[in-house]
């Protein structure tokens, strides 16, 4: 199955892109789609996680044309 | 219940009276308004700051203003609530965010503007980058 | 730290505007402004409400709002307060009262506030008669 | 000595007046000149009561030339 990660603020710029589509098994969660798509990196511990825009936590798991997001904590306001 | 993100500035003392007189158009109803703006100070965590790039992620901001939008209409005894926030790039001075609460009585108008603010700082996907004389750093939480 | 007692009808987000613009004149320094309006509404207690008469006690309503105002500037850290108060003759829709705090962050801006309308509310000596259909009243704490 | 006693609101216009001037013994209180005032009327639990524009209570002493303020739970904002 096929999902489209989504980076942004100062993490997009450490990944030095914001968007990539990544080809993944089924069953993967949201932590696991992490490792994949930085060949391993632990996930950092303050990052937030989105799934489709709605947040969620690492162990959500992903399904197939998702849109899963990772940004570090908001600063708007 | 409306929430908007704009590109460019806006005036939020015109905003709200547009707003009041126009789409909430309640007159006589509502006995209390609490309204907070957020704006650009030319100076934080010590440092000058010329300048700012306001990131944000474009359907879900609005997905979230919208949510929290209808939690407050849902927790408080409001008529109508008012969210605007700008985004892209920003100068000292410039209307950052702006909240409204329109209610029959202080209290909800009160309690319900403050609790927008607060999940907005705490949740809503925007991402702060100041411009310093000598670089530019993405805000942490730990500076506001 | 201005306060003000008006005897016609004021656009209170002129008069934030306008404050902000040539009194307070500190661009770049508030990152919050809080804003609170309090408009006459044509229904109260279970009547309908034509007009309203407001008396205060010329001298002291001034003195106590003042009063108010330093305590406020003392116990948070906010860098400015305008309050502006309607007596006479109002009409339902017609703002009644106004408090503005402008502060470095959202907070102190928030507290002082709400601390100045709650102050208002229990301690000014401004008091309300109600135009009803068929008599006038003064309006009683437990009415509000 | 003599003071100035004003009412405000309801109460002014219960005593169909909104300031008389009260001549009165040194040593009153202001719950004393409401009752100079008023002929020996209780004074209502929950009236309020300033001297020269500031809050006090009942067992404030009055002096002489002191403006008296007597007025009912104020409904303002």
């Amino acid at each position: 199955m096929s999902i489209t990660v989504k980076y942004f603020a100062s993490l997009r710029e450490q990944m030095g892109t914001g968007e990539v589509r990544l080809d993944t098994s089924a069953a993967t969660t949201v932590g696991e789609a992490w490792q994949q798509a930085t060949d391993g990196a632990d996930l950092p511990a303050n990052l937030l996680m989105a799934v489709n825009m709605e947040y969620v936590d690492a162990h959500h798991k992903v399904q197939d044309g998702d849109e899963v997001a990772f940004f570090p904590p908001v600063t708007g306001g | 219940m409306h929430i908007e993100i704009r590109t460019g500035q806006f005036d939020p003392y015109v905003e709200v009276s547009r707003y009041q007189r126009t789409t909430l158009n309640l007159p006589g109803q509502y006995g209390a308004t609490a309204v907070f703006v957020g704006s650009m100070r030319d100076f934080n965590a010590g440092d000058s700051v010329q300048a700012m790039h306001l990131e944000h992620y474009p359907g879900m901001t609005e997905r979230y203003l919208e949510k929290i939008s209808a939690q407050a209409a849902s927790r408080w005894d409001i008529l109508d609530s008012l969210i605007i926030h700008r985004v892209g790039e920003l100068r000292p001075d410039d209307p950052i965010v702006l909240v409204a609460v329109w209610a029959a009585h202080r209290e909800a108008a009160f309690d319900a503007s403050r609790y927008l603010m607060e999940e907005l700082k705490s949740r809503a996907p925007f991402w702060k980058k100041e411009t310093l004389p000598d670089r530019s750093r993405w805000v942490t939480r730990a500076d506001e």
